[in-house]
Order: structure tokens, then C-alpha cells, then sequence
């Protein structure tokens, strides 16, 4: 028997929603009810109070998981070097950013922090301080025995100096406590129709290149799995024949068992943002994920 | 809160044991603009994929108790109020396999204050749902 | 100086919005911020745990009340003369129902209610144990402070059987518990374009010869103004001229200043239900009656 | 609860004493996917019936605080949460007259992980909003 996937979703979901249609126990309820057993969130998002939530939040945020029996996967943070126009975060600042975040998932359970650190030029090389945020706090992630994790995210390809940076980091301090990101964007083979509430035009794709997808070939997820920690599912439209528009799920599910990932898939709606329309985004999702994972298990696969 | 539309996204499901299913429930806001005794209620007639299913068998859960069609009609006393969600139950050995499925509901409800020749007033609604769990 | 009008807002007119995309707090907010000082609701639809509610939602009630510093006007009811298939409601069993609504109208503070009777025939004749229903409570309804005011509502016109028929109840008990309630839906001249959330059909025009209006003359609000208690002011449709597409509001307001109503005008918004709407085309409404008011009283009217 | 959309219906407002307004607020949700420091904004260029106002000026108001663009350009501590209003505060003496307006905002923010040359992010709203009261 093969290791299995896991699956949750991320309440990013629903942004646009969130607040508007949806009140924290209605992501839970959404969330339970695909079958899903784990709820990502994001940190100044979801928890009302950030950075410091009062204790009938928490009441309220355990209440929620025990009564929709779901688990905390990961929580998505920023480090906002650029805090105001004229002062960047120092090493101290951006290590105490990290470390609040650290505090703030172990509080609430997560195992996982994402970390979104800032870039320096146009082909998005990370703040240069980012390694020092995190050696700084790989003690306090490994008493909470939290993974951070950056994400790799379109258009962001996985052969990069990015993702390279981030695994010499890993060899070089040999930690346990820092892994990678997979945002299955990267795969995308099609063009995305819809960004945000709206059409995508000309105009847009001349300057978003990568609404039409950076097309990273998933046999590529292979040489990087083991440092691979945890995997938002991305995607942006799937149809009611169970088609996704845009991401090669079957090529990628493949990868993915082949190379014996068994963590987390996070369902990650980024499309139309009309209202309501990615609560059964997110249900036909999760039923193609574990469609594609039993088919792959039962040898069905080509 | 609940969805604008009467057919819900979520709550979308078999029921009965997992492997043994025993049929089918959709869940949905209230076919009025107002709360509404149960006994004013004319059930849900249910097609799915073509398939159809009449509001005299479809039986409604709401809160923690289930009502068949006759039940309701005597229930004078518990109400659907305007923003709780009920479920319709149908009943469909094996349920319904997971993945899209296109939904439709007449959901008939009694005004006492419309004419009695068009005493039931039939509300429709259709979309996709999916089913999430076998 | 001539008596002015009371405004207000129905929260009726936020039906399917409420409960999807807005509390009872924001119907609250979204009411006061027209600048109305009343609010209408729905008994069965508004108060939580109907007929009885919980002291804790009393507490709300009333802080809410205060913090917006609206005034509770009309709740409307429902006497469902056909309680079962089988049975018809017998007279005490109707003024038993009025009377439950009587007690929660005045626990909630409001001084109008409205209940809807059923009807027996095609042309509408209402259920005639109304008078009865009615009378058993006048007593209670005087007690209270209250006026039962049953709607005239299209398609009854002023001019019709029902109308008098209330009237005539009127001046036979001498009651000052009892008046009409006028939807100003029966003014409409100009066809409605949706109904609900649908287009409207030449089907559907067929069946509901009301939804192109049945265009009652204002003039004759004048023959029964000093039976009128109430006003809701039933609309559609304001564009973003301030023009409302089906009800001439000119004449009516016209009619109803000579006619010296000095009550409220409770907006009922009963257009497109597409979500998020209402909010604006009640604002608009309540910009639009306030002009024509101001516009008679410094007599700029032709 | 919110609108969906950025600009809210409701809030659209005139501000100062009745009868020598100083100015409008137009009611907003953040302009962005999640909670977010003041220091984070970069201001609301507002255009009304083509009449604009730049963000330079304008000012936002949140809980029961006004920031004028300096302010909120330093305010490293108090934050914006994702299920939070704020108020544009534009100065304009005497106000808008009460009826429908033409609203049209480019809320501007500033990602880290955004290249320098493209920092600062303008999402544009547009809609008719009702100012009830003069
Ligand atoms: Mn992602
Ligand atoms: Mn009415």
C-alpha cells in the first residue's frame, strides 16, 4: 500500500467571500464538508486580533476545530521588509516578524509557517536578509516543531536561484525546520480567463506573462521532493465534467506519488472571484485530487 | 450565512453508512421570505441528473429531526425560520457517486393569502453540486 | 409649516440578502445610514426563535434599537387561515394567532401591525372571520397602543369590496385600533422588468397581470386618507437619475400631502433580487421621497 | 458583513456640522487579501463626478482614528483587519449634494514581494453610490 495524500484547504479560498458572505464557522462548515481534514489560513486574515487574539477568539478557534474536526495545516505569514518607505526591516526586525508569526501558529496548532518574504529586483531575488530571519528562529521553530516553509510560486519556476538559495540553506544548516513550498501554479499549462473579479485582457497578459501559466514540467517536482514540506493546491477554474482549465493535475498527481510526497494538499481557489463560486470550486477540486490519487493507486494511471 | 440562491453548495451528500448508502440530502435556505410553520410546507419534488424524485417520499431534516411529507403536513407547531438551513433527504440506495451532478428542486409552499386554485406555489431552482464523499 | 412625513425602512426590502449577506446589525446599519429614523420588519423573519424570543436576543433588540436610534414602526404577520391541508382556522383559533403577535409587537416596542389574512376566492375576497379575528383583540390592540392595519395590496385596488369592507368595520366599532395600511405598489403604471431574480416573461406576464401595475390614481387615496395608518413604499427601481421606473411618486406624494398623511413612509424595496442591491436603491428611495417632499412644501410642485 | 465589492453602499457620507459640511467619506474594505499595517498603504486617489482628489490629501479613518497620508505612511503598529471598514475622508467644503454620485477609487498598496519597480499596487473600484443626507 502506497502513503496517501492529505487532504485541506486553505480558507485564501474563499477571500473576496471571506467577510462578506462567509464568517469564519462557515469556512469551517465549507471545509469539513468536502471531506477535507485540515484548514489552512492565513495569519493576519483569519485571526481576528492578529497579531495578539483575546482568549475567547482561541475559545472560539478551538471550539471550531474540535466541533468540524479539523486540524491546523499551515498558516501563511509576510515578512514586510519595505515597513514604510523609507525604513527596511533590519535582520533583528525581520527575525522578530518571523518570530511572532512562530509564536502566533504554535498558539493556534499549526505545524507549518509560511513565510512571504519581499524581493529586490524585477526577477524577484528574495531580500537578501531572509536567510538571517530564519537561522535566527530555527530554535524556537524546532521547540514548536513548526516547518517554515517559503513558497515557490509562479513565476517562480522550480530550476531557479530562489529555490536553490533555499535548499543550500537547508543542506548548509542541515535543519529540520525549514523545507519548501510547492504552489502547484507552477504547472499551469493554460492561460488563466478570470484575475480576480475580472476578464483577463491583452493588456494584462502583456504585463502578468504569467497569467498564461510558466508551465513547469511536473517530472521537476522528482528532484526537489525531498525537501518538499508541504503543497498548495492551487488552481483557478474546473468544470462540471471535473476538467481543471489550467493545471495538469494527472501529470502532477504522478510526480507527486513517484516521488512518495504523503503531506498535505491544500486546496488553493484563485479564480473568478464571483461571489460564491469557490465554494464548489473547492468541492469539485477535492473530489479530482482524490479521484486522480485512487486511480494512480489502483495502477490506472497511463 | 447562507448561499442567495435555494440550493446550497455545501452540505451536498450521501447519507447512511459509508458503503451501504441509503440515499441522498441537499441542502437549502427556506422557500419563503419568511420563517413558516413546517405544516405549510408541500415538499420538495428533486430531480438530479434526470432523475427524478416526488416531493411525497422526500422527507425534510431541519435542526435535529426529520419529517416525512405526512409528518409535515401535521406539524403545526415547529418552524423553519428565515435563516436557518434545512435538508431535503431523498432516498437512493448506494447514494449518488462522487463529482458534479446537475440539481433541481421545486420546493412548494402554501400561501393562504393566494387564490386556493394556486394555493401551492411551486418555487424552481437548479445548479451544479457536488458530491464530495462516496 | 405643513406636517411632514416619518421615514423609514422595511427590512423586507432586503429579503434573500438577509440571512446570505447581511446580520440583523447590518440591515440595522445599512437602515440608519439612509438617514430613516424607523424600522419595519417581519415578525416570522426578524426576530430569532419567533414567536418567543430569548431574552438574550431581546438584549439585542434593544441595544440595537439605541445605537442606531431607530424606532420600531410596523411588524408584519401572517394568519395562515389554511393551517393544514385539512384544516381552516376557526375564529378563536385566529385570534389567537393575532393576539400571539400582538404581545410580541409591543414587547418589541412597535405601534403598527400588519397581518396578512388569507383569501377564499379567485378575486381575492378575503377570509371572512377577519372581522372576527380582529374584534377579539381590539381590546388587547388598545391596551397596547397598537393599530391593526391590514395592506391594501395590489392587485386590489382602493376601489374594491375588501377596501370597503375594512372601512365599514371601521365605522361600525368606532375603533381607533384598526386602519388601513396602503402598499404604494398599487400606483404602479409602468410594467416591472424582474420579479424576484428573474427576468419576467410574456409567460409570466400572463398569469400575474399585476406585474405590469394596476395603476390606481393617486386621487383616490384622498377618499380613504383618514383611514390610512400606514404607508409602505413599495418600489423596484431607481436609476441613477433618481427615476423611478414603475411608480409615479409626483402625484402620489402629491396626493398624500393635500390629503394631510403625516405618517411613515416605510421603503419597500421589492426589485431585482440580485444580491447587494437593495442597499443602494433604498437609499435612493429615501433621497427621492425626501426631495419631492421638500419640492411640495416650498411648493414647487405644478 | 461586507459588500463584496470595495466600495460600500452604505457610509457614503457627507462629514462636519449640517449646514457647513467639510467634506465626504466613502466606506471601503481593505484593499487587499489579508490584514494589513497602516504603513502599508500608499492613500486613495477618489474621482466623484469627475471631480478628482488625490491621495496626498485624502484621509482614512478606521475605528476611531484619522490618518492623514503622512501619518499612515509611518503607522508601523495599528493594522487593518480583512473583516474591517475604513473610511476615505475627502475634504470638499460644503460637500455633496444628497443623490447618486459617480464614485471611482484607486486604492494603492504596497507589496514587499512586489519588484520595486512595481511596489506599489493600485487596485481600482468604480460604482454609483447615494449620499442620503446633505
Ligand atoms: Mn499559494
Ligand atoms: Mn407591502
Amino acid at each position: 500500500m502506497t502513503s496517501s495524500f492529505k487532504y485541506g484547504v486553505s480558507v485564501y479560498s474563499y477571500v473576496n467571500d471571506y467577510g462578506s458572505i462567509m464568517t469564519l464557522e462557515d469556512a469551517f462548515d465549507h471545509i469539513a464538508d468536502t471531506g477535507a481534514t485540515g484548514i489552512e489560513i492565513l495569519g493576519e486574515g483569519q485571526v481576528e486580533g492578529y497579531p495578539e487574539p483575546s482568549s475567547a477568539w482561541l475559545d472560539t478557534w478551538f471550539r471550531l476545530l474540535d466541533q468540524y474536526k479539523l486540524e491546523p495545516t499551515n498558516m501563511c505569514s509576510w515578512v514586510d521588509m519595505r515597513l514604510t518607505l523609507s525604513h527596511w526591516l533590519t535582520v533583528e526586525e525581520g527575525a522578530a516578524e518571523l518570530a511572532r508569526d512562530l509564536h502566533l501558529a504554535h498558539l493556534l496548532g499549526f505545524k507549518f509557517l509560511r513565510p512571504k518574504f519581499g524581493v529586490v529586483s524585477h526577477d524577484l531575488v528574495p531580500d537578501p536578509n531572509w536567510e538571517g530571519y530564519v537561522e535566527r528562529n530555527l530554535d524556537l521553530a524546532h521547540k514548536y516543531g513548526i516547518v517554515i516553509c517559503p513558497e515557490i510560486h509562479s513565476p517562480t519556476p522550480i530550476k531557479h536561484p530562489v529555490v536553490d538559495g533555499y535548499i543550500d540553506f537547508i543542506e548548509r544548516t542541515g535543519t529540520k525546520n525549514f523545507g519548501l513550498m510547492v504552489d502547484t501554479g507552477i504547472f499551469q499549462d493554460r492561460p488563466l480567463v478570470h484575475w480576480g473579479s475580472h476578464q483577463v485582457t491583452e493588456e494584462m497578459r502583456k504585463h502578468m506573462a504569467f497569467l498564461n501559466g510558466i508551465a513547469v514540467n511536473p517530472e521537476e517536482f522528482l528532484d526537489i521532493a525531498k525537501y518538499v514540506v508541504f503543497i498548495q493546491a492551487k488552481f483557478h477554474d474546473i468544470d462540471e465534467n471535473l476538467e481543471d482549465q489550467n493545471i495538469p493535475w494527472k501529470p502532477v498527481i504522478s510526480a507527486l506519488k513517484r516521488a512518495g510526497y504523503s503531506g498535505w494538499l491544500s486546496s488553493e481557489y484563485e479564480g473568478l472571484r464571483s461571489p460564491w463560486r469557490a465554494i464548489d470550486q473547492v468541492r469539485r477540486q477535492q473530489v479530482l485530487l482524490r479521484k486522480l490519487e485512487r486511480e494512480h493507486d489502483e495502477g490506472r494511471f497511463a | 450565512m447562507l448561499e442567495h440562491e435555494l440550493i446550497q453548495s455545501t452540505g451536498f451528500r450521501n447519507f447512511g453508512p459509508v458503503g451501504a448508502r441509503q440515499g441522498f440530502a441537499i441542502r437549502v435556505r427556506i422557500p419563503n421570505y419568511h420563517g413558516t410553520r413546517l405544516s405549510l410546507l408541500e415538499g420538495f419534488d428533486v430531480t438530479v441528473d434526470g432523475e427524478y424524485f416526488d416531493h411525497e417520499v422526500n422527507r425534510l431534516g431541519i435542526r435535529d429531526e426529520v419529517y416525512t411529507m405526512a409528518q409535515m403536513r401535521e406539524e403545526t407547531v415547529a418552524r423553519w425560520s428565515l435563516t436557518e438551513w434545512g435538508e431535503i433527504l431523498v432516498d437512493k440506495p448506494g447514494g449518488l457517486e462522487p463529482g458534479v451532478h446537475k440539481i433541481q428542486v421545486v420546493a412548494r409552499i402554501r400561501y393562504s393569502y393566494f387564490p386556493p386554485d394556486v394555493h401551492i406555489f411551486p418555487m424552481r431552482a437548479e445548479r451544479f453540486g457536488t458530491i464530495c464523499i462516496a
